[in-house]
């Protein structure tokens, strides 16, 4: 294999960290389908309804907002105790 | 190749998970063979989940954005 | 700089499965936003959920020393 | 360490497949155990009665009938969606 | 060595699955300490958890020769 | 970067390993705290109640003894098979 010039690096790089990206971007939705599947999805029918749609939506939404609201109480947590 | 790999990859790991999920919905207690409803029930809950996959995905990525924006 | 890392990393941890468990508890079926008592069960929750890792966290060190004197 | 011939080399090889595949149907044993342990053991017994014995034989065949169609299907879906 | 070592590992997964499911089925509210009843239905459910082992690695096995017989 | 001492080596050792039994130790509590918050908590309240507290603290101590149970029944199982 001839070597990389750094232009080529650089592109590959880019690429590594797109599919990295791409990566967790996939298993975060995984995550949510653990989460809001069972939630929102009951006897699985012919097509999914507009109330299965929302739920799924705001599983997502609601589920942030919680990270959100755990991160940010857990940090002043962290620095309250620091000082 | 390495591509075709990953999307390889992400094809398991998905129909690993839909094959849990709907085994678990669709299957009560397991008899002689998959009859017609619990067949059914696959099917469609197969429909579902890849339905369900891209509602979460869409959810997601558009709460993405709206962070960034928001940045 | 190692020791750091290792607190972010365990920090990240308990917090990821803190955010799963209280979601879990606190949110029924997900509304358009987080309601009022839902906030409230969410602050609780993680209060809790932080009380009880301590609380286990003494029960299985006391634990290993009453084993470890018996050894 | 001497160096290895080409046949232990091969045999070797052989070993490492061997091993492989045993890990790999141990994994899947215990995903089957997994599964089928809660929907056909309710209270332990004194013995494994044949309906619970059933349940677990068909649990296994079920969920591999079940991985079957589903990924059948989605190979279908993959290829007309190729088209 | 490496064998004796695989074994080990086996075991070990073994037993931490079973100590899991045994756990969860035989402690409800756990108390001061395990109580008669609660030894008795531990020491069944680990050996039905190993009879079953066996059952499923049975049907597993029967199953992937009749796969490879119709291929 | 400068040679590491005989000394100085003997200590990242220690510190490795500290760090090990340390993390053995977190995975261990997250484990019992799958197993024992659905079991001890039900909704959080203002503070955890000596109830509750008394559940967790008693969680950890049946888990361990369930642990050493089928440790020791596995053991002996094993050993009589060897004979």
């Amino acid at each position: 294999m001839a070597e990389l010039g750094e232009a080529d690096e650089a592109e590959l790089q880019r690429l590594v960290a797109a599919e990295q990206q791409k990566a967790q971007f996939t298993a975060q939705v995984h995550h949510f389908m653990e989460l809001c599947w069972d939630k929102c999805v009951e006897k699985p029918g012919n097509r999914l309804d507009s109330r299965t749609e929302n739920c799924l939506s705001s599983c997502v939404d609601r589920f942030i907002d919680t990270t959100l609201a755990i991160t940010g109480r857990f940090a002043q947590i962290v620095q309250k105790g620091g000082q | 190749q390495v591509k075709v790999q990953i999307a390889v990859a992400n094809a398991q790991e998905l129909l690993q998970r839909m094959t849990d999920k709907c085994f678990r919905k669709c299957i009560g207690k397991p008899g002689g063979s998959l009859d017609n409803s619990e067949q059914k029930c696959i099917a469609m809950c197969m429909d579902r989940y890849m339905d369900a996959w891209n509602t979460v995905s869409r959810a997601y990525n558009s709460r993405l954005q709206r962070e960034r924006a928001n940045m």
